[in-house]
């Protein structure tokens, strides 16, 4: 029950369920039914050889497969989750972060640090949606935060890889507000001359989409990842309408202007790379 | 308790700023009376209620009441007007100002067009053109807040919807006039906090302001739209506690029973808090002005270290 | 012929003829078929009074319309067009000129001059649609900057009121350098802090709607005003397919969010008057 | 002559800004060595066909030749992805520079998707981002101008042409990075001077430049398209006497023949007068460009007196 965290958005349960990661089906491809064993997936970057559905990705393993080996510093990595409202649903906030932490080996929902790609310096803030759901709370907010300031006072790029179900709703009103702090710190990061870099992998919704990760110079998106502000389940039972097959996709996103470019995971690398170079100061 | 450790500050520093200090000192150790006790789960679910209530003014009701000439500014100059978010130039006393509020409808021929108050992407870059619009001519901008949440519509996600809300809220970060953010009823998570990012945020005392609603919490929390007043309990939307957790800057009273009561008395209060709001920002330059907005975002939110 | 200048738009036949001007029909309402006397329309703003069509006012009635009376102080009414290309199609550039300076008895366009309304100073650039149709050729351009120019320098808002047919295409190039030469003007205007108050009326079509029309602060049209970029029988050439019925009108681009307000002619006055008090210096 | 006044004008100053002016000095001359004699009406139709021929190099032909790498930036983050303009990223030697240009289709196919280079609301949208991108970053803007106007269509008008284009223009008055635009084909009416609001202007010596087609000016004043040679004769849309008239900064070679001829060639030498220009603009102050920008735009036009 670790996605629990996620408010804004239910996602999709044709997608794999990512409480369930770790079981045996967790390989096996919803697109083509395909199993696989977490080696052969490794090699290929968790993209199916068949038919090239992108599986899920830990916050740990996105950061090998994007930096330069050996060139990551985690920043900010002992930043927790406090318990500002005291709350309990049907069990602890506490209980939650705890047994997602466990789960995960991972203080939050975003790892951040330094990194340099192709021996381009930038700062990384990539989000792992196994964390509650990939929610904001306070510390993914503070932590998107100090990437930016971390990356403007070295003159460098911030790259953002997010997967979120939106807002953590345990924190209330605060879990809300890191949507402007994260938008105020972007300010301050262009202010600075440095870029922000926007992946959104699936899913990227709620209260993550409605902040920083719209807001980079250039938005990228992995292919057939949701995102969208409000889910698909939330739409569909307001307008009571059928959705499109393609509704909240990138395909549609890209369609709709939202996007520069889906990149597959495969060209991420080299394309983050080539930004980097873009937006590097000469 | 954010805001004692806030007033005990203020308290021991030199005024080196003057009266406009001593002023923010008074406005403190106001709101700090008010929090004499945490409120209980009944009063919480009151001020949803009353915040939700059939009668309650809304934005337009305190425009006539607030401001003496207005015109309304219409459309996004894109594609839409969206009647969910009402946009206009009103005069505060002698200065003209900028208005940018959700609209809920009164009666339900009303409430179709405006949606209940829930926008769509078109509504937030009405609110972009309009803030524009008020940088340009440094005419402070007055938002009211009030919305279930931006609308989850098919079109809406393929308009925009996340990016819109996101860059309202780059837009408010980025303006060098004074902002005021006032919640008047439901302040319903990004829709609500695309224009509400202010130098000053207001909340009237019996409005409410969430991440989420009641209802959508229970049903993914406790399974279970029913369990509301539970969900309201747990994430605490009330004026008191958003005061306390330093997500707003003051509460605005109301009248006896609410603003649905009397909403001549609820505006009156409404443009006094106002008023006092933009005195203090007042003499602020701009930039440092901004710079103190986004501190104050920056700075929101509980942590822990490992 | 005097309508001859204009390039970008074929104003909707439908509308009556404004090369007519003075014959007896010009004053038969298209909307309704009632016929009026001169007298009978001016007591009335020129609107029909059974249906409430908008018939055409000339810059100076509109002047006479809109201004305390007695106020109005006209500039740079010594502007003359000069022919830079010697252009000459089925007759000289030159004769369209003259012909039109004695029909309208105007020097070109669009009149301008320092004016106060409800007591309120501004300046105003009214155009007359009479002049070649209202085209914007070098004359017209100069006198839109020179009006920012004169509004900037007395603090007062910049009051237009729009009526064309787009670049007048006798003029070649240099007609359409008019559309960066008053959006420039229009940023410097903006700049000194005043405002433009943009009223358009039928038609506003072509460069004068693609440049300083589209760009005031706040932007009025008169009902039924024709307002499109390309004019409906180039758009129905182009995709032949048959237009809506409100094509380019004002109330579609209302509806489409173009407009702030459709103010019927007599409340134009009372519209720009309160206009003027918020945005006029405290 | 325009040109022969502003190169006696500076021939005669004080080299008071250092080697830019003479730089600026041997820019004119070499423009004014190309201007010996008024091109004749059969030589500015050749133009015409030159600037539409089949086989002329488009934005993304020259965008291959001239950029290092190069990375496109898609949509207008409202409603969709216009593909008659294309924005990007592109390294000029060792500079990022940010790219606008119209595009049109070589085939058939591609033709259709790129609606033959003539924009949508959108499109112009799409170019305002990538001109805020670029002076975020401090990015030099090139735009290459190849349209034969701004879509004359439904959705167009209802999606507010007229405006995109008005507030594209403002948007590159506005800037404060300098700016490069480049015609290259057909810089056609208010869909072309919509992007080409630029601290230089460059037309390749067979592109055009006009307020209205030769067919559309014929229709409407000959009263028959097929007089289109007479109007373009009249109306004169070639490179000289755009630059004669001031209203371009310089013409740029093309190879012999024509830039379809050798679009390596054609390429180079745009590429040329690209550094060139970005070289005279180099160590100006951004706010006394973009002063210097409205005031060449604020001048345009030939006046005479009652
Ligand atoms: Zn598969
Ligand atoms: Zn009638």
């Amino acid at each position: 029950m670790s996605g629990q965290g996620r408010v804004d958005v239910e996602v999709e349960s044709k997608r794999p369920d990512e409480s369930s990661r770790g079981k045996a089906h967790a390989n096996t491809c919803p697109g083509c039914g395909s199993h696989y064993r977490d080696e052969e997936l490794a090699q290929t970057l968790r993209v199916c050889p068949q038919c090239a559905h992108h599986f899920p990705v830990t916050a740990r393993d996105r950061v090998d497969q994007l930096v330069d080996p050996g060139s990551f510093v985690e920043e900010d990595s002992e930043l927790r989750s406090a318990d500002p409202l005291g709350f309990f649903d049907l069990r602890p906030y506490t209980e939650r972060l705890a047994e997602a932490e466990v789960a995960t080996g991972l203080g939050d929902a975003v790892v951040c640090g330094a990194a340099a790609i192709e021996d381009e310096g930038c700062r990384l803030a990539v989000m792992d949606f196994a964390f509650m759901g990939g929610s904001m709370g306070s510390v993914v907010g503070e932590k998107f935060a100090r990437a930016c300031e971390s990356a403007a006072a070295a003159g460098v790029p911030l790259v953002s890889v997010a997967a979120s179900g939106g807002a953590r709703m345990q924190e209330g009103i605060l879990a809300l507000m890191q949507l402007p702090k994260t938008v105020c710190a972007i300010e301050e990061l262009h202010e600075s001359g440095s870029a922000l870099l926007s992946v959104l992998t699936h899913p990227t919704t709620g209260g993550v989409l409605a902040s920083y990760a719209s807001l980079g110079d250039v938005v990228l998106a992995e292919p057939g990842a949701l995102m969208s502000f409000a889910g698909p389940r939330v739409v569909a039972q307001t307008t009571r309408e059928k959705l499109p097959d393609d509704f909240g996709l990138a395909e549609s996103n890209y369609r709709f202007g939202h996007l520069d470019a889906i990149v597959p995971r495969g060209e991420l690398r080299p394309t983050l790379a080539r930004l980097l170079r873009l937006f590097g100061k000469a | 308790m954010r805001l004692r450790e806030r007033l005990s500050k203020l308290g021991g520093m030199k005024l080196l700023r003057g009266t406009k200090l001593s002023g923010e000192l008074e406005r403190l150790q106001d709101q700090l009376d008010r929090l004499r006790s945490e409120p209980t789960a009944e009063e919480i679910w009151r001020s949803v209620e009353l915040a939700r209530h059939q009668d309650r003014p809304y934005t337009l009701d305190y425009v006539e009441r607030i401001f003496g000439e207005f015109f309304e500014l219409h459309g996004d100059r894109g594609r839409a007007d969206d009647p969910a978010l009402v946009t206009g130039l009103g005069k505060l006393d002698d200065n003209t100002v900028v208005l940018v509020g959700h609209q809920k409808g009164r009666d339900l021929k009303e409430r179709t067009k405006r949606n209940f108050g829930m926008a769509y992407p078109e509504g937030y870059r009405k609110a972009m053109r309009a803030m524009a619009l008020a940088d340009r001519h440094g005419f402070p901008l007055i938002t009211m807040i009030d919305t279930p949440g931006a609308y989850p519509g098919v079109a809406a996600e393929q308009h925009g919807q996340g990016g819109a809300i996101a860059r309202s809220q780059a837009a408010m970060a980025r303006l060098s006039v004074p902002t005021i953010a006032c919640v008047i009823g439901e302040g319903g998570s990004g829709g609500a906090v695309a224009v509400a990012v202010a130098d000053r945020v207001l909340m009237q005392e019996h409005s409410i302001y969430s991440v989420i609603s009641p209802e959508g919490c229970a049903a993914i929390l406790w399974r279970d739209a029913a369990e509301a007043r539970k969900a309201a309990a747990a994430f605490k939307p009330d004026a008191a506690h958003c005061l306390e957790l330093g997500v707003i800057d003051a509460i605005v009273a109301e009248p006896e029973g609410g603003a649905h009561m009397d909403a001549d008395a609820a505006a009156a209060l409404l443009k006094q808090g106002i008023l006092t709001a933009l005195e203090e920002l007042d003499g602020l330059d701009p930039a440092e002005r901004r710079r103190q907005r986004r501190a104050k975002y920056r700075a929101m939110g509980v942590l822990a270290s490992a």
